[in-house]
Formats: C-alpha cells, structure tokens, sequence
C-alpha cells in the first residue's frame, strides 16, 4: 500500500467544479500549502469551502478568493481577509459563520457517522435562527448537523505511505477530523518515514482516513503575528 | 497607569490557584501578565493547547506555535495540544474554571454582546459563543464606557448577542460589578471612583451593597 | 475439512487489496489465515487498534496488548491505537470496507440476530450493534444451520435483532447467498452441493440465477 | 500543583454509598485494579457503575460484585462473569446494556457537553425501546443521551503529577473519554514522570481532567485469553 503520490498537482487532479473541500489550518498555521496552490493551478469553480478561517490576503486561501474559486464558505473567523469582505457585501460570496466549537464539532460529527448532536453555543443568537432548540437537564440547546465533504485537504507533520499522520503542537487544529470527513482524504506532510517509524500510540490520524499524500516543498513557515520577547543584551 | 492595565490587574485577582483559564484577545490576554508569582494557574487557548507560556525570545517564534489570537507563544513544563474538537470539547464540557472576555455590550441580565455590528462587516465569533456559553465562571473585562462615554453596560443590550444569561462578573477601569438574579449588585470601586460616577456611567440602576453609602434615586 | 475452515476460506475470497476489515469472533477471526499473501488488507479491532497482527509468539505475550475477543496479538509495520471512541467513530463513520460477523438467525431481508436468547442470560452485544449498522459491506460467516439441523436462514428472524436490514452476504460451507431487494440470490455453491440441498435448509425461497439449473417448486 | 496521593486508599476515601462510577478498561486490559481494590476495602455501597465489561468472577470489578457493593450496572458485554448472571436473574443488580460504540460516544458526550446526539447504532431492535427515533438523510437513528459520574477511575501507562497521562497499546480503550466525564476523576499511572518528561503532542489526557493520582504498585499484568504461536524448534 503506498498512498504517497508525486506531485500536489496529481494529487488535486480531480478536483471539479462545484466540490466541497475541508481544509485544514487554524489562520496561516497548519494550513496545506502546497495543495491550495496546487488547486489554484487547476482553478475548479463554483467551490464550497468549510475552513476556520479564510487565509489571508494573497496567502492560503486568500489565493482560491482572488482566483475567484469559492462560491460559498463555512467558517468562524475571517477578519483577516479584505476580499472576502467585499465579495460578500457584493454578494458574490455565500458566508456561514459557525462557532468554532461547534464546528470543530460538525466535522467530527461527520467522519463518526453522527448526523446531529446537541450544543448550548449560540442558544438565544443570531446562530439558533431556524435551528431546533431542545432543552435538557432544564438547559436549553441547539441542535446542529455534521459536516462532511467531498475532498479534505489537510496538513501534517510527519506521515507513512500508509495514511498514518501526526501533527506539530497547534498545527493540528483542524486537520485531524477534517480529515476523517471527506470522501477523499488528501495529506501534505513536511516529512515521509518509514511505516513502524511512528510509535501506534503516537499516531493522531490512523492511516484509513487518508486517502492520497504528498511530500510538502520545504518552505519557510509563516508567522501571522511574530509575537516575542526582547532578549537582554 | 494606563486604564487597561487597571482592568488587566484587577482582573487576575479573580484567579485562585490550581485553576485553568480561557483568555479572550486584547486586555483578557494582559491579565497573565499580573497573576501573582506563587500562584499556578495554567492558560487553555482553544485552538488546542493547554499551558500557554509567554511570548518567546525574539529569534525563537515557531508558526507551529501560537495562541487563538495568532501570536507566537511557547510551551510552559507539562503543556498539551489536541485538536480543534478535543479543545472545545474542553471547553463545552464545562472543564475549564474561568474565562476572561472582553465585550461591546453586557446587559443587567448578563446577557453578552462582543461579536458584530450589524451593517459593519462580520468578521465571526470564532470561539466565543463556546466560551461564553459553558464558562463556569465568565468575566467581563473592559473599559466602562465606549470611546466616545457612551455606557457600554446597558439595561438591554443592542447588539447581536453572543450568549444569554452568560456573565458572571464585569471589571472595568471603574468597579467590579457581580451579575445577581436581583440585577447588577456594585461590589468594588477602584481608587478614586466614587458610586455615583459609576452609576452615571451605567445604564442599569446598580445594587449598592450596604456600607457603599451611596444615595442616589 | 473442517466446516469452520470451509466458511473462512471462502470469506477470505470477499477481501480486496487494501481493504479495512473488522473481523467477530469465531469463524471470522479465522478469515485472516486464508487472505492471499500478496493482498494487503488491514484488520481493525474496536477496543482500539488498527493493524492487529497474527498471535504472538509463546511467551511473547503483552497484556496490554489484545483484540476484541480478549485474546492477545500482536502489532504490524503501521499498527495505531486509539480510544473506544474514536474506534467507533471509526466504524459509526463508515470508514471500515468490511466487516464479517457470525450469527445465530438471518433473514430474507437481511436482518441480522445474534446477541441474545431470550430467557438465556444476557450477555450483553458488545460493539456489534455498531458494526452492523455502519458497516459498508456486512458478511454473515456462519453454519448453515444449527446444531440439530434446523434452518438459521429464516424468513423472519425470531431471536431478537441485532441490525435491521443491515446483511449484504451470507456465507457457509453450502453457499454464498447475496441480500437483494427481491430476496436472498443464492450466488455460489461449495463443492459438491446441489442447490435444491440448500434450498431443503433454507427457509425463504431462494433466488436462482440463470444457469443454475434448479428446478424446484 | 501536585495532584499524587500517597496511597490508593486516600484517593478513593470520599466514594460514598449511592456513587456512580466510570471504570475504565476493556475485558481485564487497562484496569484500575489498585483503585478497585482499595475500593473493596472501603466498601461503599449501592454504587451505580458504568464500565464496558464487569471483570471476571474474582478479579478487577468481579471483586465488587462479591461484596456486594453494586446496585447497577451499565455496559456493553458482560459475559465473564457467573456471579453477575445470577445477581441479575435474582433482581439484585439492573443491568442496561447499550451497543459499545454508543456507550464509548455518551461518555464522550458526557465529558464535551453534549446532552444528546444521534447514532444508527440499535434502531430496530430492544435498544431503541423508549428512545426517540429520527430520520435525516432517509436513515433512522436513535437519540442517545450523555452518561456523566461522580468519580471516574482510570489506568494510564505514564502521568506526570499536573495529571497529564498517556495510555499504552489497547490498555487505552474507555479510559480516555472516563478521565473527561465525571466530577472526579483518579487516574492509577503505572510510572510517574516528571512535568515536561511527556511530550506535549503526546499527551492523551491533558492534565485538567485529573484531580488526583496514584502510582500503582508493581503487578503482572493478567491477560483473560493467552493466544500465542509456537515457535519452532
């Protein structure tokens, strides 16, 4: 078994018009770079997206925004993009926000083969509008629906051709039930070992969720606000 | 001092040790600069890590490495990470102790606005309607009026909401105000502040504690 | 040979390269000794392992280490583990190709029973309630009847269910039977065995395909 | 923060009569016993467990049987134990049995917040009795609700004192989701490690979700079903 295929371009080959795509990242951190460049090539139309955030301007998804790419989005964060901004006051961009928990929540929901499931986030807000409300334990929550996709881009820090993944402290994000939530998985990851290489009890994503790999192009990663300390002189 | 720092400072007097805290952006985030020394209280940041340390040395960001607020942050001894869904599972299973928020609007029943406006851009609530609604213990940290004196603490707030009934407490450059079945009861003016100023800046009509001493109809 | 051997054998042939496959207890466990050499096919157990490898050597033993029939096994090149939970999201997901279960009753309408006789202790069904509504493609590995000769192929099961409309295929040392909307197809004979003998131990009326040559009314 | 105790004994001393109780483990794979037993010792009665299994007649959960500190019991499989079929046929001991995967997904709910959620797991058959039922997508599915407990004991591998454990092989099972869904969990680690010695990526169970911990005194592993080939010679 060897999932591991050449180029990101193969990999994204398939990737038609009209697709929905989960990808993975949580602003410019974890984020499968290579891929969304690899589909901005291939430039498919008329896209749903489900991502937390939207990228930036220029980077990551912002690319699939300004390739024009992306009919609607699903998300909980994207004050970083100024075009998505206009594109939805102009209405060339269906936007749904989500609390993050809940969709964190909805795509695990989706690759566990769990088609609804209760939450109290967003009870009494603009969220719950045409939602079912339903009370336990004399406590009121939303009822919200799985997620699932057609394709999952994710990003991973080591992997084996056999699909097993582990990712990087908060690089994992959502990259680990995105990728258990779509009919055809695809890895990036920064680096190929060997299948036995990875200790069983480490492994975050086992191999049967991922469908295709790539080896990432080594890149520099960017920091979306360098935050630090100045050291003593 | 600057007003923010006022409220940061104040507002990690609310932590107790051994207890695990959810800090919003902007002055939320301040508070850990002013938990006392000999108190351990370990930082959750939901994009899936428990134990959230200081920024790093200059030269030593890693983009693996940040908190919900996207800026660069290390690891302190026993720090975790776990995903987006375990993260929140964390904070929807009610696990975490405290979380510090900053708001556009509370109301007298604790009712919370800190997300949109409409006819301005939505940018989303990412991870705060979550917080908010699980939160065993919510404050409010943030200045008391808007920029231009406006009361920001309202009998009913005008904004979108992020939670119902979800506050707990309100800390501003002014007081500590506890959010009570009975309405917003006044528990603590900061030097120099008297009752009536905070009343006057304050859209609901406060509870005075006895001993306040305050006289206003 | 064995019947048991006869059964295993034959629902060894079902796997495909790269197949995901849970195995039950009994006969299907045994499945895993008759998959080709050169065909890759990955076994998961729902306590919580992907890659579970064949008994391990005498003395080799780890206690920590067992599949879901409590027996100890052993890892392969790429074995990972994980909660109970995330092994049922696994299979509640529909991520498993393939799962082959034993059974006491089948139906007509592929309704499987095989998890309690009522007045007999219970027992309790363990992950096969799971399995059986999730699974892609469900194999019923079973003896054609039971101890006394009685039909386990019914038109309605009479044991309570483990899973409604939930067989694709049955397997036995008689035949392959597929799960159709119109009926049960019998698809395959075993060496030597007649279609009308199957149809004498086989409750509903079967569906011959052309060829078959069966003449029974 | 420290969060050992001295003795299995002190760790389990607030388990009053009337307590509900998650026991993690599989079969007899990653059990408390060190708690369990000193829980014997205490011998709270009329206790509420949920645990997959009820150990086997005279060992892990089979000893709370014989001392009769039991009243229900919630699981999937409970087929190793002879002294538990005649407490149940005599009425001394209810028993609700849910599909495994359902058990494992209303102790995970238990422990997120979930009040309730959907599974195809049941519909059709006894389980379903006196539960909601509901279709989306064209498929039915039942309504399960969360199961949470005052105390959860659990059995990791390695913990460090701020309660952060990682699990070894298939000894994992239950223990994870049990560790989030009670009020008080006690983990019994098999090695303590010093804070920063576990890697953080690896971290099963982060540290909030254990209020106190116990090394567990050196024992063999006992295994239910000794499979193994012989070698040749």
């Amino acid at each position: 078994m060897n999932k591991v295929l050449e180029s990101a371009d193969i990999a994204v080959n398939d990737i038609a018009d009209g697709a929905t795509l989960m990808i993975g990242g949580f602003g410019l951190c974890g984020v499968p770079d290579d891929l969304i460049e690899a589909l901005v090539r291939k430039c498919p139309k008329h896209l749903s997206t489900i991502a937390n955030n939207m990228g930036v301007d220029g980077r990551a998804m912002g690319l699939m925004l300004t390739a024009g790419m992306v009919d609607s989005h699903t998300g909980s964060y994207v004050g970083e993009n100024k075009l998505l901004e206009s594109m939805v006051l102009q209405g060339q961009l269906k936007l749904t926000l989500l609390p993050q928990g809940t969709l964190a929540e909805s795509i695990r929901a989706g690759g566990a083969g769990i088609p609804a499931y209760f939450t109290p986030a967003g009870v009494g807000t603009m969220v719950a509008e045409g939602k079912e409300v339903r009370e336990f334990g004399g406590r009121q929550y939303l009822m919200e629906r799985a997620l699932t996709a057609d394709f999952a881009l994710v990003k991973a820090w080591k992997g084996d051709r056999l699909g097993n993944l582990v990712y990087r402290k908060t690089a994992r994000n959502f990259n680990p039930m995105m990728a258990t939530a779509a009919r055809i998985t695809i890895a990036e990851v920064e680096e190929l070992v060997e299948p036995g290489e990875l200790d069983g009890d480490q492994i975050m994503t086992p191999g049967v969720y991922v469908k295709r790999m790539i080896v990432a192009q080594p890149r520099e990663k960017v920091i979306e606000r360098r935050t630090s300390r100045k050291r003593a002189t | 001092m600057d007003v923010r720092e006022i409220i940061a400072r104040r507002a990690a007097k609310e932590m107790r040790d051994g207890y695990y805290v959810n800090l919003g952006i902007g002055i939320p985030t301040m508070v850990s600069n002013y938990v006392p020394e000999d108190m351990e209280v370990t930082l959750q940041s939901e994009n899936g890590m428990l134990g959230v340390g200081p920024y790093p040395w200059e030269g030593d960001e890693d983009g693996d490495l940040i908190n919900a607020g996207k800026e660069t942050v290390t690891e302190v001894q026993g720090t975790s990470f776990f995903s987006s869904a375990d993260s929140f599972a964390m904070i929807r299973g009610g696990h975490i102790d405290l979380s510090i928020l900053g708001a556009m609007e509370v109301d007298k029943d604790g009712n919370l606005a800190n997300w949109m406006v409409p006819g301005k851009m939505v940018k989303g609530m990412g991870g705060a309607m979550d917080l908010v609604a699980s939160a065993k213990h919510l404050i409010v940290a943030m200045e008391h009026t808007t920029r231009d004196g406006q009361p920001k603490i309202l009998n009913h707030c005008s904004l979108p909401l992020t939670g119902l009934r979800v506050v707990n407490t309100i800390i501003t450059e002014l007081a500590v105000i506890r959010v009570t079945p009975e309405g917003l009861r006044l528990e603590e003016l900061m030097p120099g502040v008297t009752a009536e100023h905070v009343q006057s800046l304050t859209q609901p009509r406060l509870i005075f504690p006895p001993g306040f001493g305050a006289k206003l109809q």
